[in-house]
């Protein structure tokens, strides 16, 4: 006790809010939308406050019925559960961008379901950060997946349910392997609870645990699209209605790399056995995903598949930034699942804007609208100036603190990659931000359609000057990520 | 004894299993993958699990299986 | 070898696991595919359980006449939740089928690939 | 030459898994970790915590409430994303599908009509029992779920449809989520935290009625969801 309901409230309300969306909604179908981003202000007034007490008083947990750990479930606010903040933030814009976008992209009837499942999977989004049990976890993971796989069919368009399904198989064997995981886990140990866990994994036998966590990382990796196991997400991310791609870009593949660093927390507090074989692993993955990721994007004609290539390649950054197991390594690896949602939220939004007012997809059919619709073009560009990590933007410091903890780590052919990376991304780019302000139209008619409509426009603005903020104030996220970092590594004596 | 009767639930299951995926008659599949689910409700419920038996006997033989032959109605019987 | 035989209802589940594995990347109908995983699914659960099993375990049910060992409660709450989830995927992945036939009239993999 | 392939593949990694699960605590031993660590407290002291006899149910209700809370609201997410992806633009144009091609037999129908009011009792009681008994909330739903879509194949769906108006059916779909946030909110209200319940003290009565609520309300909206899932694939209107 002691702490206030706000975990409560942090996790209930859209829950609530969604089962109720369909009744509200029965009559007139665009309240859904008024009413999901009235339920979400609650959710992210929660988040806030919950955020500021960790930044005040540390990590606290919340036992759900009253049970202690290891008999119930435990809610465990650390500094990595602050994601709810940028989850809260991200899902807040998208609701409102989606306010104006339903009304046109989807079938009126479909849309007080539309904004039920964005509820359901920014809520079990948020029980995914904040939970300290593994099989909540798991719960946890099938709410947001299950919306997230409705959400890219919800528009029915072209290859919509092909890609979806294609999304929800890869999507179901990750997560039963998650759950093999589990049960290995419990039949070890005995207990579900994170911490728990840690303490009992210390005296059992190694292989299966091994095993556990190659099912684990298996799992995870399919979630975060890493790159051999990427192959669902260009189709699923390209299809989706934009603001599901800005979700689903920004926050559900960074769900997996989360999942990794919970994973990450009890193995290196268990200490069972060395975990190199693992880091390398990773590491090489990562910078795979990297150059191909930013080769598949350079290729690529559709502005929002260009945008989905280069997630798998951001990716391969935190992954291996993770798997470098150095401390700036993974601190610019957390820092950037943050500063990669914010930007590609905005790009993601920026494109809707786009396709929605142009009705062309196309870099080539996109040619001079930087003339027609100069906001959106601009946020778009500051966008693309920060996912290449020009230096005073969001990009620049975790790709720099990456580099340096590579270097750190003696491992200087991975910040060469790290910055060949960069390079290619900026070439394709560059590419997009040519066709939008140099090149003379395809379409001459593009130069007369006007600029987006305002409850689109604000959220795309907002991320836009977020990511130059985070450049210049981008301190703040790393100095709050640093404690648990080095907490976490402690005892390997980093 | 009961380890020898538990020895024959298994060989059932993964017989039915088998069966499951050779079949190219999806109807006939969707039957059997009921059948696989009432296997698994009797190993459960020899287990001292009776919930769970319950739960899998209505959902897993039950519903599942209602929504795969609809879904088969709806679409094509014959795989190729 | 003899911890194999001990541990074989584990065993057991290993195998329904990959066989339901091979169903899902093997086969192209895509309702086969969908059995596939809702076999892998019940090996998933069939692990969990095995974990918990007790030699001759009685429903863990106390009132009179309730005698020790009972089998192990916490797996078989965790397990109905599964199968919860098992039938909602299962639900979401038959509409997404149903869906793709009105389209494109086939669901065998295959042929869906040209459609891309 | 794929199947080749997947199958060695398979096979490969079918080793490390057959070497971990022999590596792991023998099953059935009454020594084992799964066995000597949470779950001693649940057997012997659930009962009196909890209210329930059925240790199952107070493991799902009340220890790891949180879960099934979970659990429901996975279901639930189930009904919303058939409904995104299957309910067609608009609703003048949609493709009536026969109600059913083989006429029914009279066999069927019988045995559906005289079986249904024994297959409603067994239901009502195990969700009213579910705290004591084998069963409860979500199994017995599913039953009156199966019996809704058993009728739907004897009398048609529309007929049986009417049984559940639409407007009725709104509301019950989320019976299970809205239930569970009442009784969570309730127990945060009296008791401290969310899903709480009193473990002694003057509200100790409340125990079982709060059990049996939550356990009617994953009924009833377990029911309707099934049902709806059915009609919704089925081609007429969830």
């Amino acid at each position: 006790m002691g702490g206030g309901q706000w975990p409560v409230v942090l996790i209930i309300t859209p829950l609530i809010g969604a089962a109720l969306t369909p009744i509200l909604a029965r009559r007139r179908p665009q309240i859904a939308g008024y009413w999901a981003l009235f339920v979400f202000s609650i959710v992210t007034l929660a988040a806030g406050v919950l955020m500021y007490r960790v930044s005040t008083q540390g990590p606290f947990s919340y036992y759900m019925g009253g049970w202690r750990p290891p008999l119930g479930i435990e809610l465990r606010f650390d500094e990595f559960s602050a994601s709810i903040g940028v989850i809260c933030l991200i899902g807040w814009l998208s609701l409102m961008f989606s306010l104006a976008y339903a009304k046109h992209a989807l079938p009126e009837r479909r849309i007080p379901y539309y904004f039920a499942l964005v509820l359901l999977c920014l809520g079990g989004m948020n029980g995914f950060a904040v939970t300290g049990d593994i099989f909540n976890l798991f719960v946890f993971l099938e709410i947001l997946s299950l919306s997230g796989y409705a959400l890219v069919a919800i528009t029915g368009e072209r290859i919509a349910e092909l890609a979806a399904f294609k999304y929800l198989v890869m999507g179901a064997i990750s997560s039963l392997s998650i759950l093999l995981a589990v049960g290995f886990m419990y039949a070890l140990t005995g207990t579900l609870n994170m911490t728990d866990l840690a303490m009992r994994l210390r005296d059992v036998e190694p292989f299966p645990v091994a095993v556990a966590v190659g099912a684990l990382t298996l799992g995870f990796s399919v979630k975060a699209a890493l790159l051999p196991l990427h192959i669902w997400l260009p189709d699923a991310h390209s299809i989706a209605p934009s603001p599901v791609s800005a979700i689903l870009s920004g926050l559900v593949v960074k769900i997996g790399v989360l999942g990794m660093l919970r994973m990450y927390q009890i193995l290196y507090k268990a200490q069972i056995f060395d975990l190199s074989a693992l880091n390398t692993t990773l590491m090489w993955l990562g910078a795979i995903s990297i150059v191909l990721g930013a080769l598949f994007a350079m290729v690529q004609e559709d502005i929002k598949m260009m945008l989905a290539y280069s997630t798998i390649s951001n990716i391969g950054y935190i992954f291996m930034g993770l798997g470098l197991a150095s401390k700036y390594g993974i601190i610019g690896a957390s820092v950037h699942i943050f500063n990669h949602a914010l930007i590609k939220a905005t790009l993601f939004l920026g494109a809707g804007a786009l396709i929605h007012q142009t009705g062309y997809r196309n870099l080539e059919d996109l040619r001079g609208v930087g003339k027609a619709m100069p906001i959106t073009s601009a946020a778009i560009a500051i966008g693309a100036i920060s996912i290449v990590g020009i230096p005073p933007t969001a990009g620049f410091l975790c790709k720099w603190y990456i580099a340096l903890g590579a270097i750190e780590a003696g491992r200087l052919f991975f910040a060469v990659t790290l910055l060949f990376g960069a390079l290619f991304i900026f070439v394709y780019y560059i590419r997009m931000l040519n066709a939008f302000y140099f090149m003379p139209p395809a379409h001459p008619e593009i130069l007369d359609v006007g600029e987006a409509p305002v409850t689109m426009l604000i959220p795309i603005v907002v991320l836009a000057m977020l990511c130059l903020l985070m450049g210049i104030f981008g301190r703040i996220p790393l100095s709050f990520i640093e404690p648990a970092v080095t907490n976490m590594l402690a005892p390997i004596g980093g | 004894m009961s380890r020898a009767f538990d020895l024959v639930l298994y060989g059932l299951l993964i017989a039915c299993a088998l069966a499951v995926i050779r079949t190219k008659d999806l109807l006939a599949a969707s039957i059997i993958f009921s059948t696989y689910s009432l296997i698994l409700c009797l190993v459960w419920q020899l287990r001292g699990s009776p919930d769970v038996a319950l739960t899998e006997a209505a959902v897993g033989a039950g519903v599942t299986t209602v929504l795969f032959l609809v879904a088969v109605a709806r679409t094509s019987r014959r795989e190729r | 070898m003899r911890a194999l035989w001990t541990n074989i209802d584990y065993v057991a589940s290993v195998i329904l696991f990959l066989i339901g594995l091979y169903a899902i990347m093997v086969k192209g109908n895509l309702i086969k595919k969908l059995m596939g995983l809702n076999i892998m699914e019940t090996a998933v659960f069939a692990f969990v359980m095995s974990a918990g099993i007790v030699t001759d375990g009685d429903a863990p049910i106390m009132g009179a006449g309730a005698k020790p060992p009972f089998a192990n409660p916490l797996p078989q709450g965790l397990i109905l939740t599964g199968i919860v989830v098992a039938l909602s995927t299962s639900a979401l992945a038959l509409s997404l089928i149903i869906r793709i036939y009105r389209q494109y009239g086939t669901i065998e993999s295959d042929d869906l690939w040209g459609v891309e | 030459m794929r199947r080749a392939l997947t199958l060695a593949l398979l096979i490969l990694a079918s080793v490390p898994l057959l070497y971990a699960v022999s590596l792991l605590p023998p099953v059935g031993s009454e020594d084992n970790p799964t066995y000597t660590y949470v779950v001693p407290h649940y057997l012997e002291e659930g009962p009196e915590e909890t209210g329930c006899e059925n240790i199952v149910t107070a493991v799902i209700l009340n220890y790891r409430g949180f879960d099934t809370g979970g659990e429901v609201t996975v279901i639930f997410t189930a009904l919303m994303a058939v409904f995104g992806v299957l309910l067609i633009p608009r609703p003048a144009e949609k493709v009536r599908q026969p109600e059913s091609a083989v006429p029914v037999s009279p066999v069927t129908l019988f045995i559906v009509r005289t079986l249904a009011p024994f297959i409603v009792v067994f239901s009502v009681y195990q969700i009213i029992n579910g705290h004591s008994t084998p069963g409860g909330g979500f199994q017995g739903g599913t039953i009156i779920g199966a019996l809704l879509i058993a009728a739907s194949l004897v009398m048609g769906s529309e007929r049986t449809q009417r049984l559940l108006p639409e407007g009725v059916r709104r509301w019950l779909q989320p019976a299970a989520v809205l239930m569970f946030a009442v009784v969570g909110v309730t127990g945060m209200l009296l008791f401290g935290e969310y899903l709480s319940y009193p473990i002694e003290g003057e509200y100790l009565f409340l125990r079982v009625p709060f059990l049996t609520l939550v356990e009617i309300g994953i009924g009833v909206g377990g029911a309707a969801i099934v049902a709806s899932i059915f009609w919704a694939m089925e081609g007429s209107d969830g």
